[in-house]
């Protein structure tokens, strides 16, 4: 292994060079985390074969996982390198779909945690857009309280038998493996009897039915676990510890877009819709000189640019350790309530046309379903009240919740009667 | 809604909520997603007996109503079309139906087949944007000879498409005119439009040189301006009425989820952050039921408060109802945003009525033009 | 005494004819609970004076006590004749510091509550204006809290001895008696050691002291009790039974303004500014052309207009039944959120003029007071947090909010350091 | 204020903490109320040696700064002038000793007054309603021969009452000009207004055709729009970090207070409501940092952003910054609003700044109106 790491500006021509050759040119204000009704399932197919190949492309070029390992597959540079990578990337075609939450946070999470067997047989394999994975994390009981999985493995000779329900899966339909949280020990407080498995989605025992939201958009499945049988040597970390790779595992999600891991247009954020946009919607139906659009649109450039400050703040503020970790709550916060309020201006200045469009008239067709499911990014990736519990108690400091469920075995915990079918 | 009703108001209201419940239950709410005309005539006409196209038609011409106040009545049907969310278009109709009622016998036919629900109207009224401006009224009406020539686009019109019968707002002039005519009429073309309620349908209505004869106007030609704002109140309070149930249905959906659901080995309904969520969300509520209870009166009665009650209504319940059907969203979580759940049938029924009609912020000024005329005049 | 009541039209006319002649024009919409910079001293012991002459000109013609009974001065009529006096006097002159809290809550709770003898002592002195009496009710330590009471009444005999100290009493220091609430009895919960007293408050031992808000506005005191010596029988209600009388005490004080016992212009509420002085101060620096302007008046319109409605909405809804006393929160915090709201419309449309002014500015020149106290309605009689406490868990039902102090004995409730000296 | 400091903007920012912590206690600024001026030429003089009136300034006429960024090194003084309720017009003074730095010699031995703080200045820009639109520029400044003539209004001027000097910013024809001239110059006349902030001083000034010599104009004469633009955004991101000092030290008294204040036998801090009442006005108290920041840099290097991060920054802070310390006093209760408690103190501080240099809903639109041409642009 060279101790030898290729000068950054060198890397940037190199992968510049490489990108414009090979990778054509394509809007790069694509929003990863937008949900509305897409294409075809045919189209959508064609689409995931495609980003395989692009991605197949990238590991053959020695693109893919710029700061894994080589051992693994990776390319063994820094974050510097991956950073002027996604700088160039952007404004072409790259393969959106396999990065997260495959290289991260599964990947990631095998490489903290998995043994050298299983890093080296599924590492390479998600590098080279050959294996896509899915988080078995949600369940339909416990929203906001991933802790509380129902989801249950029962040891059996050297096998593990799972049964239960996972929720929020996007595009589990056309993949291949699932990162999966599940209890091994009822008779412990919940944080202390859980543990992760790996397992194939396409098999007999797992049934994934996708879920239609509102806006007709069918990327997120839920999957029926049904006496799947999981070796153990597919488990990954520690019986009962299950947590301990629970909480770096939602910490990779969290700061997936600032994630050294992975492959993203510089500036891609969960943000949904920009002022931009707004622009793009009065423009579109003769607006622009009509003074409530400007004071909305107004409204929403001043929330984008607080937001980008927001998140830089936060963001050299754990860098330098200043602000603790928890602190990204805060530009969660911040991020849910800006994109929610942007999709709001959109409707307001659309008038009627959020109510009722032709294709023909262009951005503002999307402005009803968008405001429909304008909570979507205020749910999704936690809660806003979620961040604002993490906020008081672990930035600020304020007194714990109380919570019925710390120190007691879990199968003794009240657990209420909602649960999606 | 009201917090007392009499006891024949409970009636004319818990009658149209037992047929609801059994006709329209949300099942076949959601059977009507690709149903081109969102609703069946014989739903409608079905309706058309408990009452929902003859409040506002006065007694010698086959209608009536329960008590003093028509618009009051036909509010606690939009109620009940709000906490069911169901489909058909009981606002463009009724509007028709009260617009023909006050013109003389000229539209008889036509007023007692919408009567009996054997006809559906729409009212072309609202323009594209950009010229959508509250009160912007662009469509030409011209008078030719015995006829009048109608020439312009309205959008959105509800039920234009399933309509057998249009009425039209246009300009003759610096003044107003209402023509009705068959939705066959040449030169009238008809194009759907998508829309954020699952049932209601909306459509594009261009009239290009569309001639009738002038008998076809309603109300006198280039005189029509009192009227049409009697109409946008009268399709604004309604329209507010329905948005009102839909606020309360998504409310009680709620409060009974923060019940049931548990997060951290405790009821939701235990954090006090959702406890005085719901508090506001609570007040908003009876808020709205205020607001529109008050500006139906005014409208009812012709007051000359309607005008800025109809608009502080409107501009109370399309900003603060949005918000409380959203917050009821988030209170929900995931399962907020999907297909299957129902809260997004009133979710919606709240969001279209909120875009129509005028924008909150147009209310809003319109509401502060008067208080400053008010004090003018003071 | 008679049954028959006169005829509430011919009181009508009897009572218009009598104010005419008797009370000069005044304007009617002076705001009862603005918290403005008042008068001088000497102006305001004037007023008093002046209020007190004129109360006893009512109390001489027989429109003092309408709705009291006769044989403690009052008139035995109905809230109907309340209602049409209220409508007449709109418009003229009316002694505002001596209803509330004088007539309601204090007289209300000695109706209530007292004795025969201390009705016939104090109820007909407090109609003719002789007797001007203040709450002691709340305290520094306690806020919203009131049955947290700390001053303390120890038995001495046929006495009592009260400690501690009482805030947020309007005019004090101009007044009479004092309508007080003070812990009996420390050994069991706060609720049930507490006894009501009455005592007057010019009396060696009680220590006024006024309090100046942050806008320089004297009206309220906080008064420091020491070594107080109140007879038994000024005692109202039950030794430790001084919750079942608060109780009824703050009811009164909630419906005030409607209250049939009170003698008020029509309308008079607690909202602070109404849309109509948003008016006044745009004309005043000539903005009512101006669309920004329009949007505040607008939208201070509109929540004046759905207050006005909720009031009547709950209002019917109490009268009818349909909904529970508690159901006056709503009311409560509608107004005390748009109170708060119309002082920062107010203060928008003010601009510059908001930060500093002269006093040639006309309506202009309050708006930044106003603007810095506009919390002050969102707090005075029970705050906004309070109201949603109220709503959610009396009105909507929902679980009580844990506190540590119930089923304890007072003296074990943690109390924290913060008291206002 | 940036989470990080060099160590030398450490030093310059504690060294006028410690001074303003022994100098101006809250005590003395309570002691200010009634004071004309709201602060002694001592106390000015002792903060100018400290460098608060030379950062702007460059080396070469006797200013300097510690990084390479002046504007943002004036930020952390008026932080601590925010975080102390601090008396004196540092940011009129900065804005003329920034403009007369910019206009060569004519003006040097002003610039040396004020950088010493033997004297202070006052900007007479903004003008009386109904004429105070953001930009709105109507005082006139006329070439007379030799002379410039001023005629108009300016309010509020702050420091107007105490300022030695004046510059007056007026239109000239189509373009600007700038004046500096002594208080004292026949034809001015200053009226002291009412103020809401305790110690600064705010004033109207009239110009009754005051004529001082053509060599009293700062910058061309008809030329100094560009110039008036980069002023107004010095003295808002200024005002800005002001204001957000002002809050830091409001958010931090209140979370403090809802620790030790119990209620119901607990502390408020344990009640999940108030919880996420600070976790929303920290959020707002971190964001008020990171835009003006951000507005500060691009305003400090003279990016072309610096108007639309500034309009940013101060809608942004105007607005949620004024929700967030009414919220401060909400939950500290009655005490809130009383004179004895401090607290008034910052928020007067921010409601008086939130109400000068333009609205936030003109500042809103500013940025909407340069948001709409970008994408012209693009």
């Amino acid at each position: 292994m060279s101790t030898e790491v290729e000068d950054v500006e060198s890397f940037r021509q190199r992968a510049g060079a490489w990108i414009r050759e090979n990778l054509p040119e394509q809007d790069s204000s694509i929003n990863m985390s937008m949900i509305r009704k897409g294409m075809s399932d045919e189209a959508e197919l064609a689409a995931v074969q495609r980003e395989r190949a692009v991605q197949r492309m990238l590991f053959d070029a020695g693109f893919a996982g710029i700061c894994f390992p080589k051992e693994y597959g990776g390319q063994g540079l820094t974050p510097a390198h991956q950073k002027v990578f996604n700088e160039e990337i952007t404004g072409h075609e790259f393969p959106a779909r396999l990065q997260a939450p495959s290289i991260s946070p599964c990947a990631a999470v095998l490489l903290d945690f998995g043994t050298e067997e299983q890093k080296q047989r599924h590492i390479p394999a998600i590098l080279k857009g050959e294996e896509i994975w899915m988080q078995f994390l949600s369940e339909p009981s416990s929203g906001s309280d991933v802790a509380a999985a129902l989801t249950t493995a029962v040891r059996d000779g050297d096998d593990w038998v799972l049964n239960g329900s996972k929720v929020w899966t996007t595009g589990a339909w056309w993949s291949d493996w699932g990162l999966c949280l599940a209890r091994t020990n009822w008779d412990v407080p919940k944080h202390r009897g859980l543990t992760v498995f790996m397992l194939p989605i396409k098999q007999d025992g797992v049934d994934v039915r996708r879920i239609e939201m509102l806006n007709g958009s069918m990327d997120f499945c839920q999957e029926y676990l049904s006496d799947v049988r999981v070796p153990d040597s597919d488990r990954i970390g520690e019986i009962d510890g299950g947590w301990t790779v629970g909480t770096r595992w939602m910490f990779h999600e969290r700061i997936l877009f600032s994630s050294p891991l992975v492959t993203v247009p510089s500036g891609t954020t969960h943000s949904g819709v920009g002022a931009g946009s707004l622009v793009e919607v009065a423009h579109s139906l003769g607006r622009l000189d009509d003074p409530d659009t400007l004071d909305l649109i107004g409204e929403g450039r001043v929330l984008e640019l607080v937001k980008f400050a927001i998140q830089g703040r936060v963001g050299a503020g754990i860098a330098s350790g200043k602000m603790n970790d928890q602190s990204a709550a805060i530009g969660r916060l911040f991020t849910g309530l800006t994109g929610a309020r942007l999709f709001t201006l959109a409707f307001d200045i659309a008038g009627s046309t959020g109510a009722a469009w032709a294709e023909s008239d262009g951005p503002a067709q999307h402005c009803g379903d968008d405001y429909l499911m304008r909570q979507s990014g205020c749910i999704g990736g936690g809660t806003l009240e979620m961040a604002r519990n993490v906020i008081s108690e672990r930035v600020l400091g304020m007194p714990r919740e109380r919570s019925l469920d710390r120190d007691v075995p879990f199968r003794d915990v009240p657990r209420g009667g909602t649960t999606r079918a | 809604m009201n917090v007392e009703l009499t006891s024949e108001e409970e009636a004319l209201r818990s009658t149209t909520a037992r047929f609801l419940d059994d006709r329209m239950p949300i099942a076949a709410v959601r059977d009507l997603r690709d149903d081109p005309a969102g609703f069946s005539m014989t739903y409608w006409s079905q309706g058309a007996e408990l009452g929902w196209m003859s409040l506002l038609v006065p007694e010698d011409l086959g209608g009536g109503t329960v008590s003093d106040n028509a618009v009051a009545d036909l509010a606690l049907i939009a109620h009940e079309f709000g906490t069911h969310a169901a489909p058909g278009p009981l606002v463009p109709c009724n509007v028709v139906v009260s617009a023909l009622a006050g013109a003389g016998d000229a539209h008889a036919e036509a007023l007692e087949a919408l009567m009996s629900g054997a006809s559906t109207a729409a009212w072309c009224y609202s323009e594209p944007p950009p010229n959508d401006a509250l009160g912007h009224i662009d469509l030409e009406i011209r008078v030719d000879g015995d006829d009048v020539v109608i020439t312009g686009t309205k959008r959105p019109v509800e039920n234009g498409a399933a309509a057998d019968l249009l009425l039209v707002t246009g300009r003759t002039g610096a003044g107003l005119s209402q023509v009705l005519l068959a939705a066959s009429t040449p030169g009238v073309t008809v194009k759907p439009l998508s829309s954020a309620d699952l049932s209601r349908r909306y459509a594009t209505v261009h009239f290009d040189d569309v001639r009738v004869p002038v008998t076809a106007a309603v109300g006198g030609v280039g005189e029509a301006a009192a009227e049409v704002e009697r109409q946008l109140q009268l399709a604004i309070v309604v329209s507010n009425a329905e948005a009102v149930g839909a606020l309360q249905q998504a409310f009680d959906m709620t409060a009974s989820w923060v019940n049931d659901r548990y997060s951290f080995g405790r009821p939701l309904s235990t954090y006090q952050e959702i406890k005085h969520r719901l508090a506001d969300l609570f007040t908003w509520l009876q808020a709205s039921h205020a607001i529109n209870d008050v500006a139906i009166t005014a409208v009812g009665s012709g007051s000359p408060d309607a005008a800025e009650l109809t608009s502080a209504a409107k501009a109370y319940i399309s900003e603060y109802g949005g918000e409380l059907v959203q917050d009821c969203v988030q209170l929900h979580g995931g399962i907020g945003v999907t297909f299957e759940h129902d809260l997004h049938l009133f979710v919606r029924r709240v969001t279209v009525n909120r875009a129509c009609y005028g924008t909150f912020a147009e209310h809003r000024r319109r509401v502060g033009q008067i208080t400053e005329m008010r004090k003018d005049r003071a």
